[in-house]
């Protein structure tokens, strides 16, 4: 790129470090040894031994795990339809007005107004189905009804970037529907599809008052638990929890962004 | 003929087409309609609902919310909620400047680099995101506090007393807000700094304009729908924002967010705290509304051939 | 002979019922001894499921929104009773079951919370006031030192809670901790106000979060709870936690029986475990608290009866109110918080 | 999927009487053409004009409101566009950016699942065809516009269609590039022998490739005819001036041979059809004259003058109000400010229909 001002660099290092400096004193505090407050009490591991035998941060990190992939899904394959669906059909301008204001809707509505919701909709559909009980399965369909929104938005905006020309030079070469849909649009949609689900995914595993409220007795999920030490005082534990929370997500994206590479040197001669 | 039409090379109905358009977005719409839109609209009803004596809702129609939500409480007028309301907004509005501010600079220098580097670095702004906000707050108050490097500095400088923490102050409430809000403003801005038309850049440079005048029409015009769904992406969470505040901010002043979580939690008083939600629901659309307004009239036009 | 057959089976399947089907208590974290789950499993055949929440408003909310058939037993503080029980979240008790009841101290039965303890019986009670460092401040412990910027020693916090912090406001102004009158309420949110804008004020804060404060030393003085307070002196010996001279507020949380209670005799049976001599003195014994069981006094610890944090001395205890459930004016004390954490 | 006719009936392509309309917008008006098979038929107009529009109705992304298409006596509205024997080259090339050249290639062989080998062969051969071998393994956004360009007619031609359709595929590649690609473009289709209909807005492209230019103007065809035809004999006003900057004249007619326009009476090779209407007379055909001729002579003031290499361009003043253009002859120098005669040969003078 053209010679950016000399300013560039440090303001965005100070951006990078604002952003990393509460992962930092996280990391930090998980290896010391003082259990309240910042008093340096020596170096230690035993936070993440105790993490690791802890059955109530292994249980609420397999639920988090559960939800946020089973909702993501759901997710996903409901707002690629639904960004689809409203995309390739010439809806009337007051349905797409409308359909524009409900997909963000769950965007501008605030958490716990949606908590609420969620919640009384469970009420009453318990009346009829025991499914919705509060547990795993509120908390999966709950999730899954916000994601949605994001997984639309994603995949619209990705979709938009696919000019019309794509469709029609593979209709001109002689592709019929399902031909498009697997040769050309979805190929060409991959990227947005997977951006849109790990956004949701994302968003499941922080997500903290809509679970609140919809989960039950036996589904406690990481924020929930989290949420619970701190409000007690946080222990060490969950900071243990949290750099590897953060270690792990760097070094799925660094193999990544290295098979990348890999791949990108090898083929093109 | 007529009422056939031609979609993508394949002639079909219109009838034809709603039917399978209906069918895809059944689904999504279905789902949402029962857990969602229904539910939203139970509650937005709710909001014109009375608390009953201990909690609960008595269900007899009344304004009473909405006057309530304008000022008038059991003191006579007060402008205890129009305040709360004013801080929220101007809360939120300093946040986004801020996080613009540093996420424009950021967007350049990601789309600066090597192009493989660039979504590597895209992912270092996106990491902090998925470490729980409750957390990244505290490690805030931890980094913060009166024993650490950063208070030792202001303290030897003079800046706050012996002793003393660095939070809760303002400047730590933003930093918490910066912090939390920041890689939302820069991934939006990232995907139009990068698709940049550098010629006009130049073009406008060429002219003898100067460095305000080339920003403003070379770049700023450009990268208009980054920065309108930056400002969305960041605004809008940020207005219903209140953990940061709480915890960085010493709870000392309500924001629109502890106001609704109040309502539902320790004031008990649902039908408000619905009324309160229901408000920040439509300021939010009609924000969203306008911002598009603004977007459409700005973006440069991809109009259709013919 | 076939009729006792079929009643020894009748009989050996509600036994194995019973031990499959888990007590469910919903309470406040590290509020239990863990160890008195084998204890309640041997007695009664039950297994115990305890479940958490951190703040009363969350348990609220949470029966409230369908939760009431997913926990046995509630513990809830006792302002909160005539809510429960108005919303319909909490169901009478069958007395028969609860024999202990015979060991809780008289002046903890038949409170205004809840008159002829209809659906609760106590766990443990408790008191706010001031925890502070006693090398920084001088004179008798008063509400002035947060309330009154002038008269504060050094930094300070507040608690984050609309009727206590409001309350002790009140009190210390001579006025009633549970004032109906909305000049009274509107003046203690005036003086709360003021002690916010001061510049020592660092905020309103979590229990928790005020005694770290303190024993951080970036505040001098903090209203907090007595047993956070507790912990905060175990942690920094030489702190101090004291009721102010105005008076303060006493606590007692609750145990009742949800609604629809899954497993309703099993809450009558861990109601009646918990108020068991023994168990209540193992129980106060662990989390340090103090216990309503008056019969279990002889088996807690000295150090615990003589710390006057947990239990105040007759003195102590005489300018110690509890908070009332204040029906239709609560909507008046929530508009005097609101206008405190406005302005 | 029409097969050519057994008899080896050529597969002539006709249009009748197709109308249509977007929303208010008539683009299309009652347009009828013949296209005899393996003709380079180019629609030549102006933007709006309805070629575009032409080229997606006969490629079947459009449907007309009114008219007939068919191709070999068949109809070809009645197919939807992925069965028509028909290929198009888009003006951005729609290229698939997921897909190796290669595979773009065989994108349309693959569709309709041609056997494996055949389709390595073929591709080989168009690309072959269009030296394009060597991308064989690139991705679309690692190529410059000329190669797209190439890849996206290989991919067209490699169908065998039997028109192919090309949407201003020039546009954009810069004039060198375009020198040369019109020249490939003639090669290519006298080595396939089908039809090609390209829409251009340049006229000097329709003029390079076609062996048949239709003008178009607001949904209708102007003119048709070769393009000798259509530069040297415009029958109006617009396409003399879309075809080649020719000089208008604003002329009243008798009915004799004569013309009265502003500055002189002219002499014309016959009687103009109206009494009032235009004339049409090309740069080059002007003559420039020290003294004055004998037929058809004007007076005019050099105003401006522009040396273009291979002549000389000049804008004359005739009476103060029309600029003329005239070329001249490099080796004729005249100077700015100079009055000289200029002489229009009746039989240059085009008698414009309107």
């Amino acid at each position: 790129m053209r010679n950016l001002p000399r300013w560039i660099s440090p303001v965005s290092w100070i951006g990078l470090a604002i952003l990393y400096i509460p992962l930092l004193a996280v990391g930090i505090l998980s290896f010391n040894a003082t259990r309240y407050g910042q008093q340096w009490g020596g170096f230690t591991t035993a936070w993440y031994a105790m993490m690791a035998t802890n059955d109530a941060i292994l249980a609420a990190a397999w639920n988090s795990l559960l939800v946020g992939v089973a909702s993501t899904v759901i997710a996903t394959v409901l707002g690629t339809l639904l960004a689809l669906g409203l995309h390739r059909t010439p809806w009337p301008r007051w349905f797409r007005r409308g359909s524009d204001l409900a997909i963000n809707l769950p965007v501008v509505t605030p958490d716990i107004i949606l908590a609420i919701a969620l919640v009384g909709a469970f009420a009453v559909l318990r009346e009829w189905w025991a499914v919705f009980k509060p547990g795993l399965v509120t908390l999966i369909v709950a999730h899954a009804t916000f994601q949605i929104s994001f997984v639309t938005l994603v995949v619209s905006s990705r979709l938009a970037t696919i000019g019309r020309d794509q469709v029609e030079a593979a209709r001109d070469l002689y592709a019929n529907t399902g031909q498009i849909w697997l040769r050309v649009l979805l190929p060409q949609l991959m990227p947005g599809i997977i951006a849109g689900a790990l956004l949701a995914f994302t968003i499941s595993l922080d997500d903290f008052v809509v679970s609140f409220f919809v989960s039950g007795p036996d589904a406690t999920t990481l924020p929930l638990l989290i949420y619970a030490s701190v409000r007690r005082g946080v222990t060490p534990e969950i900071h243990a929890l949290s750099t590897i929370i953060v270690a792990g997500t760097m070094l799925a994206i660094i193999a990544v962004a290295w098979m990348q590479a890999r791949r990108d040197a090898k083929p093109t001669e | 003929m007529a009422s056939h039409l031609v979609v993508d090379g394949y002639l079909t109905t219109r009838p034809r087409l709603y039917g399978r358009g209906g069918l895809l977005i059944a689904g999504a719409f279905l789902w949402m309609g029962l857990f969602l839109f229904a539910p939203l609209g139970g509650l937005a009803g709710l909001a014109f609902a009375q608390r009953g004596e201990y909690g609960g809702v008595e269900w007899i129609f009344s304004w009473a919310n909405l006057t309530r939500l304008a000022g008038w409480d059991e003191f006579g007028f007060s402008w205890s909620h129009l305040t709360i309301l004013w801080r929220s907004v101007w809360l939120a509005t300093v946040t986004t400047l801020l996080c613009l501010l540093l996420g424009f600079p950021m967007a350049f220098w990601i789309a600066a680099k090597r192009p493989a580097q660039r979504p590597l670095l895209l992912a270092l702004v996106m990491v902090p995101s998925c470490v729980n906000l409750v957390i990244r707050t505290y490690a805030w108050q931890q980094f913060l506090g009166s024993q650490m490097p950063a208070a030792w500095l202001a303290q030897s400088l003079g800046l706050v007393p012996e002793g003393a923490a660095l939070y809760p102050t303002v400047t730590a409430v933003y930093l918490g807000m910066v912090s939390c809000m920041l890689p939302f403003t820069v991934l939006p801005l990232y995907t139009s700094v990068e698709r940049l038309d550098w010629s006009l850049v130049e073009a406008a440079r060429d002219l003898h304009a100067g460095r305000w005048r080339t920003f403003r029409h070379g770049i700023l015009a450009q990268c208009m729908p980054g920065l309108l769904a930056a400002t969305i992406l960041t605004f809008i969470p940020a207005l219903g924002m209140f953990v940061i505040s709480d915890m960085l901010g010493g709870a000392k002043f309500l924001l629109v967010g502890n106001l609704i979580q109040q309502q539902f939690g320790s004031m008990n008083d649902w039908p408000f705290g619905a009324m309160a939600g229901l408000f920040l629901v439509l300021a939010s659309l009609v924000a969203l509304w306008g911002l598009r307004i603004v977007s459409e009239r700005e973006a440069p036009h991809h109009g259709a051939r013919r | 002979m076939r009729l006792t057959a079929i009643a020894a089976i009748l009989l050996s399947a509600a036994g194995l019922a019973a031990e499959d089907k888990p007590v469910r208590i919903f309470m406040y974290s590290e509020y239990i001894d863990p160890a008195l789950a084998e204890t309640f499993k041997a007695r009664t055949g039950y297994t115990l499921d305890v479940q958490l929440y951190e703040a009363q408003e969350e348990m609220i909310a949470k029966l409230q929104t369908g939760g009431t058939d997913q926990y046995d037993v509630l513990v809830a503080t006792g302002l909160l009773v005539k809510q429960m029980v108005a919303l319909k979240l909490v169901q009478p008790l069958d007395q028969a079951l609860i024999p202990n009841k015979a060991n809780v101290g008289k002046q903890f039965l038949d409170t205004a919370f809840d008159k002829g303890n209809t659906y609760s019986y106590p766990y443990f009670w408790g008191t706010s006031g001031l925890m502070y460092d006693p090398a920084k401040v001088q004179g008798e412990p008063t509400w002035a030192w947060v309330m009154d910027p002038a008269k504060a020693p050094g930094p300070f916090t507040l608690l984050d809670e609309a009727r206590t912090t409001l309350g002790s406001a009140l009190v210390w102004q001579g006025k009633s901790m549970n004032s109906r009158v909305p000049a009274e309420v509107k003046a203690a949110s005036e003086a709360v106000g003021a002690a916010k804008h001061s510049p020592k004020c660092l905020g309103f804060a979590g229990g928790v979060d005020g005694k770290n404060r303190v024993v951080g030393g970036e505040a001098v003085v903090a209203m907090v709870y007595n047993g956070d307070a507790a912990r905060g002196i175990a942690d920094k010996p030489g702190l101090q936690y004291a009721i102010p001279k105005e008076g303060a507020e006493i606590w007692c949380d609750l145990m009742l029986i949800s609604a629809k209670a899954p497993n309703k005799a099993g809450a009558h049976a861990l109601i009646n475990f918990l108020l068991d001599a023994e168990v209540a003195a193992q129980n106060a014994n662990f989390i340090q608290y103090a216990s309503p069981v008056e019969a279990a006094k002889p088996k807690i610890k000295p150090e615990l009866l003589n710390n006057p944090a947990i239990y105040p001395s007759a003195e102590v205890m005489k300018r110690l109110t509890y908070l009332e459930d204040l029906g239709k004016d609560s909507r008046m004390w929530d508009a005097a918080w609101t206008s405190v954490k406005s302005q | 999927m029409i097969a050519t006719p057994a008899d080896g009936r050529p597969l002539d392509l006709s249009i009748a009487g197709v109308d249509k309309s977007f929303g208010p917008v008539h683009v299309l008006r009652g347009l009828s053409v013949g296209i005899p098979d393996g003709q380079f038929v180019t629609l030549l107009g102006p933007s709006g004009c309805g070629k575009t529009t032409l080229l997606r109705i006969v490629a079947g992304f459009e449907m007309p409101d009114r008219g007939d298409v068919t191709l070999g006596g068949n109809d070809l509205l009645r197919l939807p566009a992925h069965k028509r024997p028909v290929n198009t080259v888009f003006q951005s090339y729609a290229l698939f950016p997921h897909l190796r050249v290669e595979d773009n290639v065989a994108f349309g062989l693959r569709s309709r699942r041609v056997a494996a080998a055949e389709t390595a062969r073929r591709v080989r051969e168009a690309m072959d065809t269009m030296r394009i071998t060597e991308l064989a393994r690139r991705y679309p956004h690692e190529l410059s516009g000329g190669q797209r360009q190439r890849i996206a007619l290989a991919r067209a031609l490699v169908n065998e269609p039997e028109v192919l359709l090309l949407d201003e595929p020039m546009s954009a590649l810069d004039a060198k590039l375009r020198k040369e690609v019109q020249a490939e473009l003639k090669r290519i289709q006298r080595q396939y022998q089908i039809t090609f209909i390209l829409v251009t807005h340049d006229q000097d492209e329709a003029i390079a490739v076609s062996d048949r230019i239709l003008i178009m103007k607001d949904g209708r065809i102007e003119q048709d005819g070769s393009p000798e035809e259509v530069y040297e004999r415009p029958v109006s006003r617009f396409v003399a001036e879309f075809m080649g900057s020719a000089n208008v004249l604003t002329a009243t007619c008798d009915g004799s041979d004569t013309a009265a326009c502003g500055f002189a009476p002219l002499r014309l090779a016959a009687p103009a059809p109206w009494r009032q209407g235009h004339i049409a007379i090309r740069p080059e055909d002007i003559e420039v004259r020290e003294i004055q001729p004998a037929v058809n002579g004007v007076r005019g003031t050099i105003s401006e003058r522009l040396f273009r290499g291979d002549h000389w361009e000049l804008l004359v003043d005739v009476h103060g109000e029309h600029p003329m253009r005239v070329i001249t002859e490099p080796d004729q120098v005249h100077s700015e400010g100079e009055e000289i005669w200029l002489e229009l040969p009746p039989d240059d003078l085009l008698v414009l229909r309107d």
